[in-house]
């Protein structure tokens, strides 16, 4: 939120937050973050038994990045230019 | 708390956490409790919103970690000296996703060419890391009768006798890989998460122990725990005169002395549904005895779900790092 | 590209000699036919031998000359990589600069029982 | 007196011999292979077309420009380079392979079961970055459910005491757990979009590891319709360790290529490998003749790709660890051409 929509720190917290329809101090808890991540596909560490190979990960997680923060992301465009188009 | 999730406390729930797990530890061990200014600085750790904490200045261990690297991105070769060069580890260890003896066995050719490629680009400590997994030895993966099928059905004497057959099995498959480490250029070797099946699994690391030790007298060998006491699942095996079964810290470290390892590893299981702060308490209280009595380094444990770090998948930086300065503070310990 | 001039002419790198014979080029400007007589002399093998990967496997495992490192190929009594430099430097009678360095940098205590 | 032609025999090593020896040599491999088969010799001129490949002292030799056929890999990669990852993408971006395998260093089923969910992530790391069909290649290695290593019993030390049922029971037992193995881990690389499966050197423990390589074959081909099969075979023949166990009706002990092939049809396999043992006291031009006339009566009856394994110590390709290119190249070409294989 602050690379595409120039936000402040407090607003770009908030902005997410809302999104996620967590509060601003989950966003800092591994736990909780980590839970709210994979329900969304949003990506998480890819070792360590954190997630299994079967969610979304990295380039996937991109595009459900893209659409829960409302925000285009360019890779995720060229993807869908080049693979989907 | 113990399973990672935060929590608001007063700073005198936290001293009554701390004092309940330093009590709880000292009846269930049959153990002094830790001094009041033991107590006092644990708090001090404890009741600050900071979220980091760390050891004073030239304080500072000696981290040995079971298993550097990810694995998952880039080469294991990578993961070393990433960690030499960028996590400020002070030992490595190579290890294989199948982290058991048994399984190295049959890709020692491969782990070897690792362990030569890896030793050639680094310059810490680096040794080879794997379980006894005595669990591995039996029935339906291994040809052992497995005794926790056996045991319920009351067959005590063959559960038994399926854990003796087990012994020399495991004891072999750790000594041909260690050998095949040092021909490799190995630092040390690791038998970590030691009686993870119990006293047999114990015994048999013992055992390695005591061949590596006189193959090798210079390499390496760090033993660590898979729990505060050893599981009696035989219940009357014996090492040096001793009954393996129900053994705490203290006891286990003097096993290991006098098998030969170079570094002892205790570990003690976290409590989820208590505090970091109670099992911190607990830990310490647990582990102070090896301290005094150590002729070896002590690392002790700090991994999820040991030494009072949160059983938490990506365990908490505030958590870690309470646990870890508290421990070293107060145990004077030689790593973690 | 590469890969069709090594299968077509190349002399096969660390498989045989390519690389011995690469280093006369390079450090004594040597042509092929003399570079080759000279690796093969010191080597004691024919010319022919320099080329044949099944020859020279033993040749450079017996001189600690490096090879592959599938452990099914070359283990642990087989030097690799700079042990293997160290080798061929005294083998061809040629300085091989990391080598040197290696050797500058460990200051003396090669021969130093660590 | 005629001139020696540079050649290499079945062990790797360099020797010299005349055409006429090595057509000699020719005629009496595809001999040998006849007569202990029971499939006819190659014809004339395919063995002049051997001749030709091999009385050659060219370094290299290779199919007609436009004949290239399609190379699977059991096994893409050295595993000592970089990460695998960076070895699928040396397979396919500068070793031209056309199928690329991910392995694991100990090739057999049994020992991916316990490490599936890193072999998974590696998969689809490596299928986010490769364009080429990826497969996922291991062992079902039956022996290795036996004991010392394993559960059951070891049949090939209950058979020399006589104990003969004892010892077919046990391999039936393994057949059981070793299917369970090789279906688990195929749904988890189905799971993670992997191409392909690839069963390899199957039969290697005897009919019934060839059984349970069929038998798992069938299950995969239900659950996952359009997934790649390949199965590639251990040797020329099933050995017959139990010796009554059938496949539809069909005895597999004994099975030569040919009806090797229509078993691995039968249960749903997409491409199929045989493979035929290299005698490394013989000449190269022995081997490949041999090697080809046992292979032959595939290539007509073949409803599914047929993959000839040619690697170290099969296939003609000399039994040595640094594979020699004229050799490697000579025995890659003479397959091709006088099997016109849909790959190797």
């Amino acid at each position: 939120m602050q690379m595409t929509r120039g936000m402040r720190l407090q607003p770009a917290k908030e902005y997410v937050a809302a999104k996620l329809g967590v509060s601003v101090e989950d966003l800092v808890d591994p736990l909780a973050m980590s839970e709210v991540r994979r329900e969304k596909g949003l990506g998480t560490l890819i070792y360590g038994e954190c997630a299994e190979p079967t969610e979304p990960q990295v380039m996937e997680a991109k595009f459900h990045i893209a659409e829960v923060l409302d925000v285009p992301i360019a890779c995720v465009d060229g993807f869908k230019k080049r693979a989907i188009a | 708390m113990g399973d990672g999730s935060l929590t608001d406390m007063t700073r005198s729930e936290l001293k009554a956490e701390i004092e309940a797990g330093t009590e709880a530890a000292a009846k269930r061990a049959k153990l002094p409790e830790l001094t009041q200014d033991e107590l006092d600085h644990i708090l001090d750790i404890f009741a600050s919103p900071s979220r980091f904490s760390a050891v004073d200045i030239g304080d500072e261990v000696i981290l040995s970690t079971d298993g550097t690297g990810s694995q998952d991105f880039a080469s294991r070769v990578t993961d070393q000296q990433a960690f030499e060069q960028y996590l400020g580890a002070d030992t490595l260890e190579l290890y294989h996703h199948d982290y058991s003896f048994k399984a190295v066995k049959t890709d020692l050719g491969h782990e070897q060419t690792v362990m030569r490629l890896a030793q050639l680009v680094t310059t810490i400590p680096l040794q080879y890391g794997a379980m006894p997994d005595m669990g591995r030895y039996t029935k339906p993966d291994g040809p052992i009768p497995n005794w926790s099928e056996l045991l319920p059905l009351g067959r005590f004497e063959e559960a038994f006798a399926a854990q003796e057959e087990a012994v020399p099995e495991v004891t072999n498959d750790i000594v041909f890989v260690t050998e095949g480490m040092v021909d490799a250029g190995a630092d040390a070797i690791d038998l970590d998460t030691a009686g993870a099946a119990g006293d047999a699994d114990f015994l048999a690391s013992l055992r390695a122990i005591e061949i590596i030790r006189k193959k090798f007298p210079d390499l390496g060998v760090q033993i660590g725990m898979a729990s505060e006491t050893v599981l009696g699942m035989h219940g009357k095996l014996e090492y040096d005169g001793h009954r393996l079964a129900g053994m705490w810290p203290l006891q286990q470290m003097k096993m290991a002395e006098k098998a030969g390892a170079t570094l002892f590893g205790p570990a003690i299981n976290v409590n989820t549904g208590k505090t970091v702060a109670w099992n911190t308490a607990r830990t310490l209280t647990i582990v102070k005895p090896c301290m005094a009595e150590a002729k070896i380094p002590i690392h002790l444990n700090v991994g999820m779900g040991v030494g009072g770090v949160p059983m938490a998948i990506m365990p908490p930086i505030d958590a870690v790092s309470r646990a870890s300065r508290a421990a070293v503070d107060i145990l004077r310990l030689d790593g973690l | 590209m590469s890969i069709a001039h090594g299968v077509a002419s190349g002399m096969g790198g660390i498989r045989t000699a390519g690389d011995l014979v690469a280093r006369m080029q390079l450090t004594r400007g040597m042509r092929i036919k003399e570079a080759k007589a000279y690796v093969a002399g010191k080597l004691g093998v024919s010319e022919r031998d320099l080329s044949d990967p099944v020859v020279m496997l033993d040749v450079r495992r017996e001189y600690g000359l490096g090879g592959l490192y599938d452990s099914e190929i070359t283990d642990t009594n087989d030097a690799w990589a700079i042990q293997a430099k160290f080798n061929i430097a005294e083998l061809l009678e040629i300085p091989i600069n990391c080598v040197e360095s290696f050797k500058t940098l460990v200051r003396g205590k090669l021969g130093a029982k660590s | 007196m005629e001139e020696g032609i540079p050649t290499r025999m079945g062990d790797g090593s360099l020797t010299r011999m005349t055409r006429s020896e090595i057509k000699a040599d020719i005629e009496a491999g595809t001999q040998a292979a006849a007569a202990k088969a029971k499939v006819p010799p190659l014809s004339d001129v395919e063995q002049e077309h051997l001749l030709d490949i091999y009385a050659s002292k060219a370094r290299f030799t290779a199919v007609d420009m436009g004949e290239g056929v399609i190379i699977s890999a059991d096994g893409s990669g050295t595993r000592h380079i970089g990460t695998r990852q960076n070895d699928m993408q040396c397979f396919e971006q500068l070793l031209g392979a056309d199928i690329i395998e991910l392995w694991h260093i100990d090739y057999s089923f049994k020992a991916v079961k316990t490490v599936l969910p890193f072999e998974q992530q590696e998969m689809k790391d490596c299928l986010n970055v490769i364009t080429s069909p990826m497969q996922y290649g291991a062992m079902p290695d039956l022996g290795r459910y036996t004991q010392p290593d394993g559960p059951i019993a070891n049949w090939s030390e209950l058979m020399p005491l006589g104990k003969i049922d004892e010892a077919r029971d046990a391999q039936l037992e393994a057949v059981e757990q070793a299917v369970d193995d090789m279906v688990f881990v195929a749904d988890g690389m189905a799971a993670v979009g992997a191409d392909g499966i690839d069963l390899d050197t199957t039969g290697a423990a005897g009919d019934a590891d060839f059984l349970a390589a069929l038998r798992a074959t069938e299950i995969i081909r239900k659950k996952h319709p359009d997934m790649g099969i390949e199965m590639g075979m251990a040797g020329e023949f099933v050995l017959g360790m139990h010796g009554q166990i059938e496949y539809d009706g069909r005895r597999l002990a004994g099975m030569w290529p040919l009806a090797q092939l229509k078993a691995a049809e039968k249960a749903g396999a997409t491409i199929f490998g045989p493979c035929v043992n290299v005698n490394t006291g013989k000449s190269g031009a022995w081997n490949v003749a041999r090697a080809i006339t046992l292979v032959k009566p595939c290539m007509a009856e073949a409803k599914i790709p047929i993959h000839m394994n040619a690697g170290m110590g099969v296939g003609a390709v000399p039994m040595c660890r640094y594979l020699p290119l004229d050799a490697v190249s000579r025995a890659s070409k003479a397959m091709v051409e006088i099997l016109r294989l849909d790959g190797l």
